[in-house]
This record gives structure tokens, C-alpha cells and sequence, in this order.
């Protein structure tokens, strides 16, 4: 405890335990780094009283950037001086979050430099988190990490950092190439993520297939979840093996298939064309299946978390389309959804809150895309159906004219 | 805001993935095969091509000092030829060609205190948020009490012995950074209080009618207060969601007589045999309890421990539920179940039980 | 046609085909009833414009009832004078729509004296309905009907008539007996059925088991399902004949089960605390399966068809509850949230509309019922939680003070 | 009225219904044991005594002369001891304790033109409404309809080769007597047009601020028009519900022109297998077409014979194409997905398909 200023009797009970301590990580930093040492007590006394000590928000940032940065300052800076600014840096990651240890030494280089040592690998959008320090240090910090390759990552109402599961580089479910496309995205709307002119954040994120590994039709505004749309692939002789091994089949794989659609006697049948592309079969004997080879991607809008009017799930828009550079389909449908939306959003309204409001009707056409039924779990259920025009009689034409 | 350097390089995005692989994994990229567990933990990863990739996965508190990342590095350079990832869920991913430096490379980690698991039926790191270390809005801490409940779910994470995965997941406010609204479990911080106004500054500070506006439920009304332009909350319509507090600092929340945690169960994000589902509301209130939220940690504990129990096969937390009932969910954990469970948003009408289908 | 004073050529075209005409009810009336010869008129006239010729409602009724009678006036009153007036008397039918012949011919020979002769047996509610008479012949109507032991049903905005399937009367499943309860309710509720008080109709229906023969969770306010809380009696070798018979137990039976808590192989087993009392497994072996013998009803709350607010679904107020005389306990229920919407419904605002406007967590304490997991399909998914106060700290109070 | 007849009776309720069963039935009641189809529409319930009724059911037309409910009459008292029946689908059961009459009466009422049929999986009569013959809302008949379409489903009546029962109801307008929005198939009457407000009298005959309130859109604003109190309609957020006809009479929605009928689909009332449940829109329009509204009865027809073809045993309409899937519906049976097909009333965006559960 002597290398930090403060007593922290109730966070140092938060060193012990088999699981890796964030207050450790404190620690390490502490010595060096006076703004770690007031965080230590600042965070004390919030622990003491059980309550946060940050004001809210401040708008700070970099020249000619509109996010990235996110502000914040002590409420107790007359005690925790060094504390009293706090700010954090979002920093785009590489897609996949795949490094050297040469990029990571660079970041923390830098991080060393001009920060609190503090990170977060990653923030829950998926960026690096460099977090805490000071208004004075942001520009410089930005510097160094555009000249290391590092670009700043979104904040406020822009296009969030995109994110992707591992994907092609080590999984072989991936059904197209995540990490392609979500480097591609991110370079493609570099402007729509440096520079806030949405009504309010946009996030996408990239699953390479049905898994979701990087929960995308629950976190972002446009989900793209990996697909195809031939057959299932099946070796059987990789099928008895897992039986062999103990898996009870038919139970277990086909009683939990969700279309029904598997039959198991020595031999596994799938009904393909009734296959849901749940991946339940197929993450249960990974070596014996594998997703058929047209391969593609869902495309889902609309989800967020509970504020302001619910939390929203992803909903179907596109059923399947193929996922390939220069993803020109995929970039159309993005531009023509943030024009729609510049258009009628509101502030602080998600894209999902605004379809909710607006409903498929006026969306759909506004982003040129035809009603499916895969867009809805079930037709509607009430009689209540707009129709744009009607007719009049004759007889009443003449009386109106 | 200092000046401008004099080359000024922006916009140039993230660096390039590529410079970022294992030479096994960009020669094989898109061409794997199948994969394999070898151990909680160790995945293997094999190509078309027949090379193959071995990962090691280690907890980590996401929270890391430059040291840690430090020592990562080093670790990677040592065993991986420098190439390591991260997660999804903040876990740090060691990448070997070589299966014989696994068990070296486990045994340092473990060492230092980084437990290695988290594959398959585990319970895998917890998804969070910022808590009281950076955040304005939070109701309750993050890295405390997901310290506090890993080193109690630690058990979880170097075994894969559970039904099916369980997705524990953490957000501090109700702005759910977290995203816990479609985990197995999430923890989430509420306000059971509605914002006290600075009537002083408020009129200054913020929008009014944007204030107004921001209210979900419209419970916030203009108000002129000591001869000051502010609001008036209609208390009986605020249910603490704080998304004035969002748009108006003058509104605060914070009030740790009556913040605290409620735990929420049964969501799920993959589309493996069920659909995507949010998690339903199990404990509407825990008192924070620093710095080691035993009650949380107990509560948590226990819906792990009896769905363990309880679930089949590839049963996760909600579709166990699904199949036993919530009834019975209520009845197996001990939970009680009160009004506060039955929801009165805008879409609670929908969520009225209107079949005949009971359990006695 | 000779009999009928217009041609009805349309019409004449609904007489062939194997199912049986409506119009060759009408004709069979019209050569002894003006009224119905105009009908015929009138209704021809519809059938080639494409429209009905009923003007709007219209208030008529019998002395000291507020309800029972639709008065109906046509707007071709000049055409068709006949049919100028063609009223409909909703008569209470008696429960489960058992007669004898002397009875339907006791309404007969009343209609044939006073009005149309035509009628529905009967009523989407219920009701015996008289089709079609004038103002003046209501009165009379009514009193020849209640000299023969025959009342008014329900109309406005009162309690409409009870109506309940076969029940015990000739079905096996009935867990209650739902022709003695409706008899008892109709009987108890006189005043309630008779002079509209409420802000809006108030429907009760009663099915024996969750077959629910009467669509109670569909049309009634209020929807008593009968269902039993032991296990379902199983006789094996009954079971057996059916699997001899050429039903397959397992994938028919036991994989329909919504509970998945059957097992088939020579013997059946129920896992009866899983078991949702769906009916399935028994419907599907009469012979062999009963519902148990610790029979009851569930009580379901807000039924209605989409005007206003969208149709509801009746949903689960008492998971379980005895039913048999005096019903003390449902009448007390059925009383208190008549109380509860009568202080707090708005007009044409169905009990259910009611609900989902102020919530269980208002409708529950009036009703005096403690909240139950039942009653919901799952607790609530978004953190919206009203708390009903708070904790003040003490400086607070004294700073207040 | 006429005036008060001397010694007024009221509120003596219906017959008690004892009055009105059959000796075997009353001996029986609450004792049944089991029962079985002899033959469709011809059921057999066998007591705990012993004892047997036989239920003959035969199709009606419902809207009957008192010329037809007499002749009931004489067929119970032939083959009944007296005893009858109506269903909750307004069948008729006639009710014997001798099995050797059973086929004599029968016989009688196909004579007559009256089918015998409607149990099982059968296709029993439509519940159904008034229509142009007695109301003033219709946006279609009732009875016409209901003849046509049984007319050509007959041959489901009379017998049970059906997966599954299948239950067809009719409304004429949306205030859905016929409680058509859980039925396996629903024929719904619908208005296309806004109302037309009868200016010169609306003032008078209504009161204003009530109709203005009626309208769960919204879409009703006070006007004055030509110098009288009146209102008038965005006829762009009116979805033509009538309600405000309901509490007007001044707001006529009758449009030969636009009027017509909808279809829907997979409803059900029952708790057998799946939940109750609503019926969903299968065809937004089809054209008034009297006296035998073809498209309609050839649109029935078909939804019917693609459902039989392909459902399983036990399978109701609803429970199959859960299992296929909507897009599968559209697809086998031909008809055409359109913008009308999604919703967007209050609860629409829950209808919205959130998951990745695809069939291509
Ligand atoms: C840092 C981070 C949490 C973390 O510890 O990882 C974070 C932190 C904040 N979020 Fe968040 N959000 C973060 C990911 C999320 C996510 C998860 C995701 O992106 O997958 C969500 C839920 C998904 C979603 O977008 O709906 C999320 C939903 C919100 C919301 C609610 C938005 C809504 O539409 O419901 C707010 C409120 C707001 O925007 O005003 C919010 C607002 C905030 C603010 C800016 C607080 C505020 O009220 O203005 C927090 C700043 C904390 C701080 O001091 O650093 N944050 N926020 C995450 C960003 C790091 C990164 O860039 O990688
Ligand atoms: C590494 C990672 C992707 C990444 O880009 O970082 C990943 C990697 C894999 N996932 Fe995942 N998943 C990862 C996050 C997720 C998430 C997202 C999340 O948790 O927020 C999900 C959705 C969770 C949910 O539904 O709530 C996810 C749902 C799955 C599933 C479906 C499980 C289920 O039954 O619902 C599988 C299939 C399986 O495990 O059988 C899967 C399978 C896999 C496989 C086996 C895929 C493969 O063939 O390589 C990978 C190893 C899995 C393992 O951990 O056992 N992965 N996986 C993520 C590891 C997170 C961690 O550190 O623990
Ligand atoms: C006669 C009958 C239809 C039939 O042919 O059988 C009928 C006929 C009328 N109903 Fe109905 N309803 C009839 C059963 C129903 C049912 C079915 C049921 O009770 O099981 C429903 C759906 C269930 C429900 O109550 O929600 C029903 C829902 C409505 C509604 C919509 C109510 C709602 O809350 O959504 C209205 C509109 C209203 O009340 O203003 C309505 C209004 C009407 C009116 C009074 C027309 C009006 O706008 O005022 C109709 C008079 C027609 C006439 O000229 O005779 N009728 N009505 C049924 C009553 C006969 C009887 O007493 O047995
Ligand atoms: C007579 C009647 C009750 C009454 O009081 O009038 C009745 C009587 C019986 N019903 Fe029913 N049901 C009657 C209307 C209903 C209704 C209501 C409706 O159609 O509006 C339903 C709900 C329909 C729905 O779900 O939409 C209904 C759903 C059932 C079911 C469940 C079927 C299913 O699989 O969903 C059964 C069980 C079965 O048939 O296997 C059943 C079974 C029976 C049994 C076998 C019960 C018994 O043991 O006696 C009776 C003979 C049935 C038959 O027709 O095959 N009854 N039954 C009604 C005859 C109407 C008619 O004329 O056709
Ligand atoms: S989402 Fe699919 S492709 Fe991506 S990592 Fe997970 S399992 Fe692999
Ligand atoms: S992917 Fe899912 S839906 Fe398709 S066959 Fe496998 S388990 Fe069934
Ligand atoms: S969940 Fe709330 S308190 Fe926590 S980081 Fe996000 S905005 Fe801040
Ligand atoms: S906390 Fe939410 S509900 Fe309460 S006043 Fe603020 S915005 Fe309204
Ligand atoms: S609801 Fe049940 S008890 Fe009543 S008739 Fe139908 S099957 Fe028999
Ligand atoms: S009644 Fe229904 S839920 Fe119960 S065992 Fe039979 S089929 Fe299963
Ligand atoms: S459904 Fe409409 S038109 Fe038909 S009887 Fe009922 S209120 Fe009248
Ligand atoms: S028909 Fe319905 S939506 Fe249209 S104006 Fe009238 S009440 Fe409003």
C-alpha cells in the first residue's frame, strides 16, 4: 500500500480470489501514475459510500474529430486532483482483435506517455479503451497512435466502430469473410465515424455465422449473421463416430433441432429445404458437419439496449445476400437506411426505435427492398391495414367536381 | 486542446488485420475444417490443409494495466511468435503452432493468476460495463462484483461440466453497455429513485424541453421553481430509467440508499436450436453491498447451481426455463416472485399468460 | 316465387347446393310474413349494390330492461315498408342449449304471433335471437315470454348472456359443471344482465376443459376453464388397443405433447407435475385417458374481438380455483372487478382494454389477489420497474424538515 | 312501447336447464366415461353406468324459420323422446338412447337437405354473423357467404379425413361478432374507404368530442364545414376500423366500391398441443362477389386442400405452418405476400422477426 496515496482497505479485499483482479491492475500502474493513485481513492470512497463520484459527461475530443473521446471529470477533484480529469480515448481495433505484441508494446507505449496506463481490451462496441487522462493529453495521444497506424474509434451520434467474430481466421462455421468486411466498412465510413451527423449512434457488427459469437442481432443497428442456403454437409461416417462416443443422436441433435427436420437411425437425414440455420447440428458433432457452400449473410436492423422505448432484437431485412468485396449491395442499403433516417429520426432515436415508429411500410421502400415474410415472425394478427388510395364512384366524382 | 500538429494524419481507420496473424492462420484463413476442445480451455483448430492452429484462452479482468498487456505480449512472443487476440468477451487468446508449448504457456498463466478456460459448457468472462472506475451514470460498480462473482463462477470457467454455455453479463445503469439484455444471467445496476432536480441550475444548464421530451413516460413537466425555469417530476410515473439524466446533468440520480442490482435471467444472442431471446427479470432488488456484493454473488451462484441441476443436455438457462416453466423456475430457485416481475410497459399486455397451459 | 312479392334472382341462386339455404328459411316464412317478403326485397337490393340498407342502431327495448333488443330500421323504409322496423329480441337460452320440443315450440308459436318468424339458434353470444319485429309487438313478445319461463338476454353495456359448453351433461373431460354454474351466474347476475350500468359489455363463458368447446379464451371477459391438478388417469391396456388400433403413441401422442413429459414404450408414463393440462394425449385416447380427479377451473381474465385497442386473448387471473356451489369465491371475484372497472373503466372500454391500460399491479390489489407466475407468459424483459416509494436519508428529512 | 301488462314479469332468467334434458342424461350427468365416433357426426357417450347417448349433429344454416325449428321439434319427438340440442356452432344434436334409430333419422335429414356431419376432424359450421340481412355495419354478408363456402366444403362436413379439425368463422366487419380472430380460417368483412361524414347533420346527431375520442388513430379532428359543427378525417390515418361509425351514425363507412373481404388464417381456441392463438392475415382483399362470392369460396377451398395435403396428423392450420414456416404458406398456396401483410399497429415492431431461423 505504500506506493499509493490513499487507504483502500475495501478495494484491496478485491486483490484475493482465483479470478484476475482489476484493482491489481490499479496497483501496477499506481506507483508511476499520481492520476491512478487518486482513482484508487476516489474509487474507495465510492466503494465506502456506494455511490459513483464522476460528473457527467463534457464534451472534449481532437481537432477536426466529433468522437471518439468520451469526458469526464471528478466531482471530488478538489480531493482527488489528479483524478479531476479522467477522460477516455476509444481506439478502433484491429477487426477480429488479432495483434502483435509489437502493435500491443506500441499502444502501451503510448498509453505510458500520455495516459493513466489504464485500458480496456476491449470496450463492450469493441474498441481499445485507453482510459483516463486529461484534456491536454488528447491531442498528442492522438498523434502518436495516427502516426503508429491507430485511428480513433466512435463516440456520440456516429457510426460506432465496427466489430467482428474471429471469422474466417479461425473458424470454419464463418460463412463469409467478417473481418474483410468490417475493415472494409470501417475504412468505407471513416467520415460517418469521425464525425457525429446521425440523429444518434450507429453500430454494426459482423457474425460470421448463425452462433452470433459477437451477439450482433442484440448489440447493433445492423447485424450481419452468416448463412447459406444449400445443404448441410455431412459426413456420416464423422456422425457414428460421435454416437460411438456417447452422443445420443437422436435426442440430443435431432430432439433439439428446431425445425424437426433430422432423422436419426444409423444413418442422418436432413430435410434441408426445412432447416431454420440454427447450427444446433452442427455445433454438436463439429467434425462431422459442416455448413453447406453457398454461402452468404443475413442482414438484421435494429437492435439496441432498453433506452429510451425498449430494448429491440435485430429483425430480418434481408434473408440472404451474398457477401463478397466490393460489398456494393450491402454499402447501397447502409447509405439509403442513414438517409432515411437523417431524414426522419429524432434525436437520441435508434434506427430500430424509428421503424418501430415509422413501421416496415414507409422503411421498406425508402431502402428499395420488397415486404418478405421472412421479415416477420407472423403476418398481422389485427384488421387494421392502411391502404394508400380507394376508389370513388363515378356519380361521386361528378358531384365532387 | 493542444495545437495541431503540422502533418496531421486522420482517417486512416484501424490497421489492417493482416499485419496482425499468425502466419498458420493466414495461410489457412477460410480454409478450416473442424475444430477440437483439448482441454477446457485449448482449442484446436484444423485446416483443410491439415496444419493446424491451437488457442489458449485466458480469463482476464478486461480492466488492464499497460504492465499486463505488457506481459501478454511477452507471453506471446514466447510461445506464439507474437501473435495473440482477444475476445468477444474481453478473454485474451493465445495462438500456437506448436501443441507441446501449450501446457508451459498454461502453466505461466496460471501462475500469474490468469485462470485458463472459458470454451464450451463453461461459464465464460462476464461481459461489462464501467461502474463507478469511469462511468457518471452507474447505479452500482462493474469490476467489483464481476470480480467478486468469477472468483465464486471460477469453478465454471476451467471446467466445461454445465448443460450448455451460460452467459453471464454485467451493465451498471440501464443504458446497459453491457448489452445484458439477452444474457443467461446479467446483473444490472438500477435507480429506484426518482432525479432530483437542481432547480437552480437547471434552467441553465439544459434544454427544458428536451428534458421534457426525454421522459419516457412523460413524467417530467415544466415547472418554475423559486422563480427558477426548471421541472417538476411526477414521482408516481417515474420508474428511474434516467435517460433525462442522459440529456440533462441537472437531474441526478445517484442515491445509494436506494440503488442497488437486480438480476435477470433466460436471454440468449445465438440462434442455436431457440431464437434470440432477452432476459426476463428474476431478482428486482439487491442492495450494493461493497466491495463484495455477497448477496449478488450468492444469487447468481444459486441460479447456476440449480439449472445445472435441472437442465438437460444443450439446455441453456432459458430454454430450460421454457420447458419447465417459470412457475417452476420461482419454485426451484426460491426466488419469490412479486408484482414487480409483472411488466407494465408499453408492450406488458403481450406478456399476459393467455393459454390454459399450467403446471400444478 | 309466386309467394314472395319481389324476384330475387341473386337470392333464388343461394337455394341450390348441398349445404342449407338461408333463403329457403326466408321463403319458407315470406308467403305468411310481409315483413319477410321485404326482407327479401331488401336484401336482393343489397346483393346487387354491394351494400346492406340498415340505418344506424337505434334505441328500443322493453319496459324496466335496458337491454335485449337491437332496434333496426331500414333506410329503404320507403321501398320496403314491411321491413321499416325489423328489431331482434335476444332471448337468454337455456345452458348448454338443451330443449325439449315443447319448448322450442313455445318460442315458435311466440314468434309467429309477434314477429318474423325468423330466428338464429343462435346468437354469436349465446342468445336465442328473434330476428326481426317492430317496436310495437316488443312488449307483447316479452310478455308471452316470460309467462312461458323465457327472459331477455343482454345488450349495451351490461352483462351479456352466460353461455357454457355441453359440460357434465354429456362430455367425459367436464372438470366443473358448466351448466349449473351458468344457470347460477345468469340467475345471481339478473340485474347486471338486464339494466346496462357499465361502462362497456361484460361477456362470461364457460368451457369444462382446456378444450375450451365455447371459445371462452377467445370471446369472454371472463373465461372459466375447467382443469384438474392430480394426474390424468391412464388405463394401459386401453393405451394398447389404441397403438393396436394403428396410432403411433410415440410421434402422435407423446411428441405433440407441448410439455414433452411422455414416454411410450408398451407403457405410457406421465410426468404429471410437467404435464400444462393441454387435452392432447387424452383427445387423442378417449377410451384410455381422463383428465384426474381433483377438478377445477382456471379463471382467465379480458377476452375481446379488435375494437378498439386490438383483440385480446383471455389470460390467466386464477391458476386454480373450485368451482361448486354457492361459487362464493367466483362471485366475489366477478363482483369486486365489476367494482374495480365501474370506478375506473372509460365507456367502450373492455375490462381487458382495462387492464392492459392500468396494469395488473393496479388490477391485482382490487381484486385482492396475490401475483403468480401463471399469470404471465414470462416476467417482465425490460427494466422499467415502479417502485412505490423510496428510502429518504436522514439529513435529507432533516434538511427538508 | 305498449303499456305495462298488469302483473309484469322479469328477471326470472332462462329455464332452469334441467327441464330440458334427456332421461339418459340426466340419469348420466357427471358420469360419462368415454366416448367414440360411430360415424362422422354421429357420437356415442358411454357412462360409468353403463348407460349410452347417441348425438346425431346436423348442419344448419342458423338463421331458421320457425317452420324448420318446428320440424326439429317433430324429429325429436320421433327419434329423441323430445331431446335436442344446439351447438356452440350452431348445429343441432339431436339426442337418442336408441342406436337403431339413428340411421332412420338421418335419413330424414338428408331428405330434408340437412347434412350430418361436423365432428372430428371435420370441417364444422362457420360461426357466424348478420350481414346485410340485419346489421348496419356490414361490410359484407354473413349468411350468403357462409352458404357458398359450405356449399363447396360440404364434402369436409360429412366427413373426417381431415389432420385435423379446421374452424371456419365469418364477420361481417371488424367488431367481429363471429370472433373470427381465432380461427383456423376467418372470413372477415372490411371497409377500404374512410368515413363520410354527413356534415349537415353530424353536429346534431353526435356528440363531437366523443367521436373525436373513438378513433384509436387518431385521425379525427373538430371542423367546422360549411358553418356547422362537424369534423373531418386525415383519411391518411384512418385504417377504416368504423368505431367512430359505431358511436356515430352521422360517419357512414358503406362503400360498395372498396368494400369487401379479407382472410385469415391459423387461429384456435383449444389448449390441445399449442396455445390459443390469433388468426393472421392470408389475403388483404377480395371483392364483394354476390350471390356466391367465388374468389372467396375459391380461396377458402384452396387453403383448405394445401393444408390437408401437407400437415400432419393433429396438425391444425396454425400448428402447420409453425412448423413450415409463413414463407413456406405463401409459397404452397400461391398467395402473394404484400407491404399489407406487416403489421404496423401498436404492437407491430414485436411481430418483426428477430432471429436468424431461416428457410431458404
Ligand atoms: C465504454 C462503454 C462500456 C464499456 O465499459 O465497455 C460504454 C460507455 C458508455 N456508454 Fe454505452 N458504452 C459501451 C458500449 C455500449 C453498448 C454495447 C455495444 O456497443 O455492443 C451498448 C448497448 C447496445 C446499444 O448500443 O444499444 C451501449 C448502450 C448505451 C446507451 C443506450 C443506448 C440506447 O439506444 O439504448 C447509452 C445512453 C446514451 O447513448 O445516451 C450509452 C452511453 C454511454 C456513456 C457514454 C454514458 C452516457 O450516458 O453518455 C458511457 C461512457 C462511460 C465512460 O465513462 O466511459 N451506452 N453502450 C462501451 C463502449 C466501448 C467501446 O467503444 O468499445
Ligand atoms: C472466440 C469467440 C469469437 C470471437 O471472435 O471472439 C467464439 C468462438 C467460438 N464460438 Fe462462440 N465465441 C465467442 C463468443 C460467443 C458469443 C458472444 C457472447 O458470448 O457475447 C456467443 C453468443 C452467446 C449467446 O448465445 O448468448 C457465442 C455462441 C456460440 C455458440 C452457440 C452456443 C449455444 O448453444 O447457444 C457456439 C456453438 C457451441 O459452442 O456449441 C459457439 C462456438 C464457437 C466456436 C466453437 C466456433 C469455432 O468453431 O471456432 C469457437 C470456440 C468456442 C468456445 O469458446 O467454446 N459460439 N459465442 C468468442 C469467445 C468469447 C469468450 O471469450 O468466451
Ligand atoms: C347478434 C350478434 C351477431 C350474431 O349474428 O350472432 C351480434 C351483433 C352485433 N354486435 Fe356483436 N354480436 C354478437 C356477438 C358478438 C361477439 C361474439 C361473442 O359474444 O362470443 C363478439 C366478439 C367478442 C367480444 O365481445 O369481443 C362481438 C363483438 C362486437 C363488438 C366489438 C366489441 C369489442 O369490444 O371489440 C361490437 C361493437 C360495439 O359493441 O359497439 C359489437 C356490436 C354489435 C351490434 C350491436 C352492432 C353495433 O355496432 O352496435 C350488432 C347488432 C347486429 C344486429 O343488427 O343484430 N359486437 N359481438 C351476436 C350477439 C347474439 C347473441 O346475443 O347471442
Ligand atoms: C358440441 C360441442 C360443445 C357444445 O357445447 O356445443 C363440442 C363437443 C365436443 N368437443 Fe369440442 N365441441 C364444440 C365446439 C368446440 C370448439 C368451439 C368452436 O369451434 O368455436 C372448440 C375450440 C375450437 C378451436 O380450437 O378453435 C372445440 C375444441 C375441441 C377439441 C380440441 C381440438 C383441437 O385439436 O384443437 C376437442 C378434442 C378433439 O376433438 O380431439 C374437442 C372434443 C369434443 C368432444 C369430443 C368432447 C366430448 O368428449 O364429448 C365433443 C364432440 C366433439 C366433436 O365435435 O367431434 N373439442 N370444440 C361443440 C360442437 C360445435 C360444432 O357444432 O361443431
Ligand atoms: S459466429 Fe460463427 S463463424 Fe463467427 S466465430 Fe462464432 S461460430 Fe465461428
Ligand atoms: S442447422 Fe438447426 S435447424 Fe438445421 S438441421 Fe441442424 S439443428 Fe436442424
Ligand atoms: S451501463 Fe450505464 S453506468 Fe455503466 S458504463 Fe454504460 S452508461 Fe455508464
Ligand atoms: S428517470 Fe426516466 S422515468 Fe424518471 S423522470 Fe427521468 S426520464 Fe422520466
Ligand atoms: S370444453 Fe371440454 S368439457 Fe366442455 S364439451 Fe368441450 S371437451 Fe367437453
Ligand atoms: S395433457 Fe397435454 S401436456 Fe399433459 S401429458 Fe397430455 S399431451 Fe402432455
Ligand atoms: S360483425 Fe359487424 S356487421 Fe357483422 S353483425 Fe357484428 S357488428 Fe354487425
Ligand atoms: S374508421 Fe376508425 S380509423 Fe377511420 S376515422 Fe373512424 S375510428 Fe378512425
Amino acid at each position: 500500500m505504500a506506493d499509493t496515496k490513499y487507504e483502500t482497505p475495501m478495494l484491496d479485499e478485491l486483490e484475493s480470489g482465483p479470478w484476475p483482479s482489476f484493482i491489481k491492475e490499479l496497483k501496477k500502474v499506481a506507483p508511476r501514475k499520481p492520476m491512478v493513485q487518486d482513482l484508487l481513492g476516489q474509487l474507495e470512497q465510492s466503494y465506502e459510500e456506494g455511490q459513483g463520484h464522476w460528473k457527467h459527461g463534457g464534451i472534449v475530443g481532437v481537432m477536426g474529430y466529433g468522437g471518439g473521446v468520451i469526458g469526464r471529470y471528478s466531482d471530488l477533484a478538489d480531493k482527488f486532483t489528479n483524478c479531476a480529469h479522467f477522460h477516455t480515448i476509444r481506439v478502433n481495433q484491429p477487426a477480429g482483435w488479432f495483434y502483435t505484441s509489437k502493435a500491443l508494446r506500441t499502444i502501451c507505449d503510448i498509453w505510458e506517455r500520455h495516459g493513466s496506463g489504464l485500458t480496456n481490451m476491449h470496450g463492450s462496441t469493441g474498441d481499445i479503451v485507453l482510459l483516463g487522462t486529461t484534456t491536454s493529453e488528447l491531442e498528442p495521444t492522438f498523434a502518436e497512435l495516427t502516426a503508429n497506424g491507430f485511428d480513433l474509434g466512435g463516440s456520440g451520434s456516429d457510426m460506432r466502430t465496427p466489430s467482428c467474430c474471429v471469422g474466417k481466421a479461425r473458424c470454419e462455421w464463418a460463412c463469409y469473410d467478417t473481418m474483410a468486411l468490417t475493415y472494409d466498412l470501417t475504412q468505407s465510413f471513416q467520415d460517418a465515424l469521425h464525425r457525429p451527423a446521425f440523429p444518434y449512434k450507429f453500430k454494426i457488427k459482423s457474425a460470421g455465422c448463425p452462433n452470433d459469437c459477437v451477439a450482433s442481432i442484440a448489440r447493433a443497428d445492423l447485424s450481419i449473421i452468416g448463412t447459406w442456403r444449400d445443404d448441410i454437409r455431412v459426413d456420416q461416417e464423422g456422425v457414428k463416430a460421435y454416437e460411438k462416443a456417447g452422443l445420443n443422436i437422436e435426442r440430443d441433435v435431432c430432439g433439439r433441432c428446431p425445425a424437426r427436420c433430422m432423422e436419426y437411425s444409423g444413418k442422418l437425414m436432413i430435410d434441408n429445404r426445412a432447416c431454420v440455420h440454427c447450427m444446433h447440428c452442427i455445433n454438436a458433432m463439429p467434425k462431422a458437419l459442416r455448413p453447406g457452400v453457398d454461402t452468404g449473410a443475413t442482414i438484421l436492423i435494429g437492435s439496441k439496449a432498453p433506452i429510451v422505448q425498449g430494448a429491440l432484437l435485430s429483425s430480418v431485412l434481408v434473408p440472404f445476400m451474398k457477401i463478397e468485396p466490393p460489398y456494393q449491395e450491402l454499402k447501397d442499403l447502409i447509405e439509403k437506411m442513414w438517409e432515411w433516417r437523417d431524414e426522419n429520426g429524432k434525436s437520441r432515436e435508434r434506427i430500430g426505435e424509428l421503424i418501430q415508429r415509422m413501421g416496415m411500410r414507409n422503411f421498406l421502400p425508402a431502402v428499395g427492398l420488397e415486404p418478405n415474410p421472412d421479415m416477420v415472425f407472423h403476418p398481422r394478427a389485427n384488421p387494421y391495414v392502411f391502404y394508400d388510395e380507394y376508389f370513388v364512384a363515378e356519380e361521386e366524382g361528378e358531384a365532387q367536381a | 486542446m493542444t495545437t495541431q500538429p503540422a502533418k496531421r494524419i486522420t482517417d486512416i481507420g484501424p490497421p489492417h488485420y493482416d499485419q496482425m496473424l499468425h502466419p498458420v492462420i493466414k495461410e489457412n484463413y477460410g480454409k478450416w475444417k473442424y475444430h477440437e476442445t483439448l482441454k477446457p480451455g485449448v482449442l484446436c483448430h484444423v485446416s483443410e490443409t491439415g496444419q493446424k492452429i491451437y488457442s489458449v484462452r485466458a480469463g482476464s479482468p478486461r480492466l488492464l494495466s499497460i504492465d499486463t498487456i505488457r506481459w501478454y505480449a511477452d507471453l506471446a512472443d514466447k510461445y506464439c511468435k507474437g501473435y495473440l487476440r482477444f475476445t468477444s468477451r474481453n478473454n485474451v487468446e493465445f495462438l500456437l503452432d506448436d501443441p507441446k508449448l501449450i501446457d508451459p504457456l498454461i502453466a505461466e498463466l496460471n501462475q500469474n493468476g490468469f485462470p485458463v478456460g472459458g470454451t464450451n459448457n463453461a461459464i465464460s468472462n462476464i461481459v461489462h460495463t464501467q461502474g463507478w472506475v469511469h462511468c457518471h451514470s452507474s447505479a452500482t460498480d462493474a469490476s467489483g462484483i464481476v470480480k467478486s462473482v468469477m472468483d465464486e463462477l471460477h469453478p465454471y470457467f476451467i471446467s466445461e461440466k454445465l448443460p450448455a454455455k451460460c452467459r453471464v453479463a454485467l451493465a451498471c445503469c440501464l443504458n446497459m453497455c453491457g448489452a445484458v439484455h439477452c444474457s443467461d444471467i446479467a446483473i444490472l445496476g438500477i435507480h429506484r429513485r426518482p432525479p432530483k432536480p437542481k432547480h437552480d441550475i437547471l434552467g441553465k444548464t439544459c434544454e427544458i424541453p428536451t428534458v421534457v421530451a426525454s421522459c419516457p413516460t412523460g413524467a417530467i413537466r415544466p415547472a418554475t421553481v423559486d422563480g427558477k425555469q426548471s421541472v417538476e417530476i411526477v414521482e408516481a410515473q417515474c420508474m428511474y430509467c434516467a435517460n433525462c439524466y442522459t440529456v440533462c446533468p441537472s437531474l441526478p440520480m445517484n442515491d445509494p440508499l436506494n440503488d442497488g442490482i437486480s438480476i435477470w435471467v433466460g436471454g440468449k444472442v445465438s440462434n442455436a436450436r431457440s431464437a434470440p431471446a432477452f432476459s426476463k427479470l428474476a431478482i428486482p432488488f439487491i442492495p450494493n453491498n461493497p466491495p463484495r456484493w455477497p448477496e449478488v454473488v450468492e444469487a447468481v451462484k444459486n441460479i447456476v447451481e440449480v439449472w445445472a441441476k435441472h437442465a438437460r443436455k444443450f439446455e441453456r438457462i432459458g430454454e430450460w426455463i421454457d420447458r419447465i416453466g417459470w412457475k417452476r423456475f420461482f419454485e426451484l430457485t426460491g426466488i419469490e416472485f412479486t408484482k414487480h416481475h409483472i411488466d407494465d410497459f408499453k408492450h406488458a399486455g403481450l406478456t399476459y399468460h393467455t393459454s390454459a397451459h399450467l403446471r400444478f
